[in-house]
């Protein structure tokens, strides 16, 4: 069971980073002072009121570059085992690598030339 | 080494919610979220027949990535759907999307 | 040092229940979409832990990448595309408690069919020997094994992004 | 004659004390208990398994320690760095040369009041800035300090180190949700925009590190570069992840986290008192990280000589690695001018991505004609300099064209251009002015 030893370490780090900044933040919030009032805990406008509650109309560009790098992330998760096998394939690997990655920048060449990833 | 059958009846508790999710919310990006819980639940089995069959070979690692294939791509066209009926419907409830051209 | 007794790894285990079955029933029962997506990051985190447990972690990493890093990323760009983050009131349609009735039905016949015949005998793994990521990468290409799936995986990307990208910007 | 020995003096004190404490270090750490701390617990009565436990946390302590302090000391250098370049002194009343400036820092924070906006969502709001911090703590775990001191070695390393940044993704958007401020929220959404496209050609350009050592664990990486530095053999995937890590942490000219000219100063406008400071001190220790990030896979850790002889000289040598590596980002932050929303998506996905996946494809070929063509040092001579010359050659040679290339392509599109401004019509692909909307 070497496998999980190892990620015994990962797990106890899981556990203790949250605590480490989270002990700062404690403190700062026993020794700071603490007299909440409606101004200062009103949304900071620059000064002016807030107008309407906290949704504003999205533009699809955001959802694209997610879905572009959502692709792209799935991607990885393919080409991580190839990369690291690398070093004992033969031509043909280097072949079935080269399509997977020709038809994914083709779905990138075409989401170019149609503008989708400007920014406007 | 905890027994095969506690990650089945896990990965079963999970699909059961899932499928609850999908059958009763009325939101459809909440619906989709469960589909994605559901998938979840396919590839802890997966991976749980693999490590307590046979480990040796490569069957359950590869069928596990190609679920994460699947569903990556399930979710970027269902949530492209979802916004493109929300830009002509203004509601993503899924009772109101009831005609077949809108 | 050993590690792999019962106690710590059981305690493991419940913990990752915990959060994946939580996660799950929050983002069934939420009022406040954002915080559905959050509940699903929560469970997809207790599901990477399982892949961990299952000594895959080329999946845990997988899992954490793709599916808490993209995945929970779109839905949280969705609801805010969708506006449907504001609490909504009615989150259940009106056969709400059919679908109890039947997600309930359908866990009892999972357990009664599949679980049951395994019950007794599966408690250890057949052999501790794991195939290991560069086992993957030679079986994604070697011939025999996963190479046609693979090429078709990207066609299917590529499909999906296409697709996508044509029905999300369609009125510019 | 006098002010030259005082700056020689100057300089010659804190190397001479850095050499006595490193002696110092260096006999403390052979000391018995230290070394076999877990053996100890157990001779001491205590059953195995706590002993683990206790002796893996305070592992955990110590390697999840080392960059908080080290923080502690970057705001300092970045302050003294940033006058110099502007020709002013920086903070030197605090302290001798104002080195004890950013504890009064930290001091003045603990007393500042936390105020939480009306509405806000308690959970993901408190959440938000530990979370920060927690993504870049998580990637010590698996760094290479020394060849017998680091925290883990995993098997899938680099995997890991790209898992655990998406976390930091996570807390931008709970941040910029949770606080209830429209600007809060559309300032996230902008950084999300930067963060996730900025990612395809970070994981792209570590494919390439991969493929030359064969092993993804950070471990393995650096004894992979015992002949040759990666920096050598992939220059451009060097430069790729430079630049893209630099976007990964919002600074220099990709600054849009919290520009003075942003709206509302980003998604951090309504934290206040030590959850600001922590979403700063998130991006300081993830500045420094990603130097030493650089100095792990690019320029061979903590290889140099005498390393495996004397850890500590080796620590020395990775400090003094990645110490270049971040200074040079400092340059980056301080000289250049800041990049507009959109000429840094463009850029980002009609250069680094196209420029990635040209660089891995040129890099395997290449790879593997060198193996084919038994250029390539075999395994055991694998870790000697003379024997890794022709294939690093060969690489080095593929990289330049690739660059030359793509530098000809630029160059003509730049012509392209300027013709089309003198005929007067602006042709599809010059840089629109920046939309008046959001």
């Amino acid at each position: 069971m070497n496998v999980l030893s190892e990620w015994a370490f990962i797990g106890v780090f899981f556990v203790l980073a949250p605590v480490l900044p989270a002990l700062p933040i404690a403190i700062g919030g026993i020794l700071s002072p603490r007299k909440p009032n409606a101004i200062k805990q009103a949304t900071y406008e620059c000064g002016v009121e807030t107008v309407g509650d906290t949704w504003v109309q999205f533009k699809v560009q955001y959802y694209i570059y997610g879905l572009v790098f959502l692709i792209f992330d799935v991607e990885m998760v393919f080409l991580f085992p190839w990369a690291l096998a690398y070093g004992q394939l033969d031509f043909f690997a280097f072949g079935a690598g080269l399509l997977f990655i020709f038809l994914l920048t083709d779905a990138l060449i075409y989401t170019w030339r149609k503008d989708a990833l400007e920014w406007a | 080494m905890v027994p095969l059958w506690m990650f089945l009846t896990a990965a079963a508790g999970l699909f059961a919610i899932g499928a609850y999710g999908v059958l009763s919310r009325r939101n459809a990006v909440a619906i989709l979220m469960s589909v994605e819980l559901m998938l979840n639940a396919v590839n802890i089995n997966l991976v749980a027949f693999w490590r307590f069959q046979t480990p040796m070979d490569m069957s359950g690692q590869a069928f596990a990535a190609f679920v994460f294939v699947v569903a990556a791509a399930e979710a970027a066209v269902g949530l492209a759907i979802i916004i493109s009926v929300y830009r002509g419907r203004r509601s993503v409830t899924v009772d109101d999307v009831d005609l077949l051209r809108w | 040092m050993t590690f792999g007794d019962l106690t710590y790894e059981a305690f493991a285990f419940g913990f990752f229940t915990i959060l994946t079955l939580g996660g799950a029933l929050g983002v069934v029962a939420n009022r406040n979409l954002v915080r559905g997506a959050v509940w699903l990051i929560v469970s997809l985190f207790g599901v990477a832990g399982y892949f961990v447990l299952l000594s895959a972690p080329f999946l845990a990493a997988v899992q954490v990448l793709v599916y808490i890093g993209a995945i929970g990323i779109l839905f949280t760009f969705a609801v805010m595309l969708t506006r449907s983050m504001t609490n909504l009131n009615e989150r259940y349609n009106q056969q709400w408690w059919i679908a109890a009735v039947t997600s309930i039905a359908l866990f009892g016949m999972l357990v009664l069919l599949v679980i049951l015949p395994v019950f007794g005998e599966q408690e250890t793994a057949v052999s501790d020997v794991v195939a290991t990521t560069a086992d993957l990468g030679v079986a994604l290409v070697s011939g025999d094994a996963y190479v046609l799936p693979f090429e078709v995986a990207s066609l299917l990307l590529t499909a999906a992004m296409i697709g996508a990208i044509v029905i999300a910007r369609e009125e510019e | 004659m006098d002010r030259t020995i005082g700056t020689l003096i100057k300089i010659a004190v804190p190397i001479v004390i850095g050499v006595v404490v490193i002696l110092i270090l260096n006999s403390i750490t052979s000391a018995s208990c230290l070394n076999d701390f877990e053996g100890c617990l157990v001779d001491g009565g205590m059953d195995t398994d706590l002993a683990g436990l206790i002796a893996i946390s305070l592992g955990v302590v110590l390697v999840a320690t080392f960059p908080l302090l080290v923080t502690i000391l970057l705001i300092w250098i970045e302050r003294k760095f940033a006058a110099r370049i502007q020709d002013r002194i920086g903070p030197n009343r605090v302290g001798p040369i104002g080195l004890v400036q950013p504890l009064a820092d930290v001091v003045k924070l603990l007393g500042k009041e936390d105020i939480t906006p009306a509405g806000a969502d308690k959970w993901l709001y408190n959440a938000s800035p530990v979370m920060m911090v927690m993504s870049v703590l998580l990637i010590w775990a698996v760094m290479p300090l020394t060849p017998y001191h680091y925290g883990i070695d995993l098997e899938i390393g680099i995997l890991y180190f790209i898992a655990v940044a998406s976390i930091g993704t996570l807390a931008v958007i709970m941040a910029g949700w949770s606080s209830n401020n429209k600007y809060a929220l559309l300032g996230a959404f902008r950084v999300v925009a930067q963060l996730i496209s900025y990612e395809v050609p970070l994981a792209l350009a570590l494919l390439v590190p991969v493929m030359l050592a064969g092993s993804m664990s950070m471990v393995g990486i650096v004894e992979a570069q015992a002949g040759m530095w990666f920096l050598f053999s992939a220059p451009i995937a060097a430069f790729l992840f430079f630049i893209s890590s630099q976007a990964e942490t919002g600074r220099a000219p990709f600054d849009l986290l919290e520009a003075e000219s942003e709206l509302v100063a980003g998604y951090n406008i309504e934290y206040s008192g030590m959850k600001f400071a922590m979403f700063f001190a998130g991006e300081f220790m993830h500045v420094f990280t990603n130097g030493v990030l650089m100095a792990v896979i690019f320029t061979g850790g903590w290889y140099g000589p005498f390393a495996r002889e004397a850890p500590l000289l080796a620590f020395t040598y990775l400090m003094l690695k990645s110490g270049f590596w971040y200074l040079l980002s400092l340059l980056m932050r301080n000289a250049l001018p800041r990049v507009r929303i959109d000429q840094l998506m463009t850029f980002n996905w009609k250069f680094l991505v196209p420029l990635s996946i040209a660089n891995l494809l040129m890099t395997a070929f290449l790879l593997k004609l060198v193996q084919e063509g038994g250029l390539a040092p075999s395994p055991e001579e694998a870790s000697d300099f003379i024997a890794n010359i022709p294939q690093t050659v060969v690489l080095f040679l593929g990289n330049v064209a690739l660059a030359a290339f793509v530098m000809t392509l630029i160059r003509n599109q730049g012509r392209e251009e300027r013709l089309a401004e003198d005929a007067g019509e602006p042709s599809d692909l010059t840089v629109t002015p920046a939309p008046a909307g959001d």
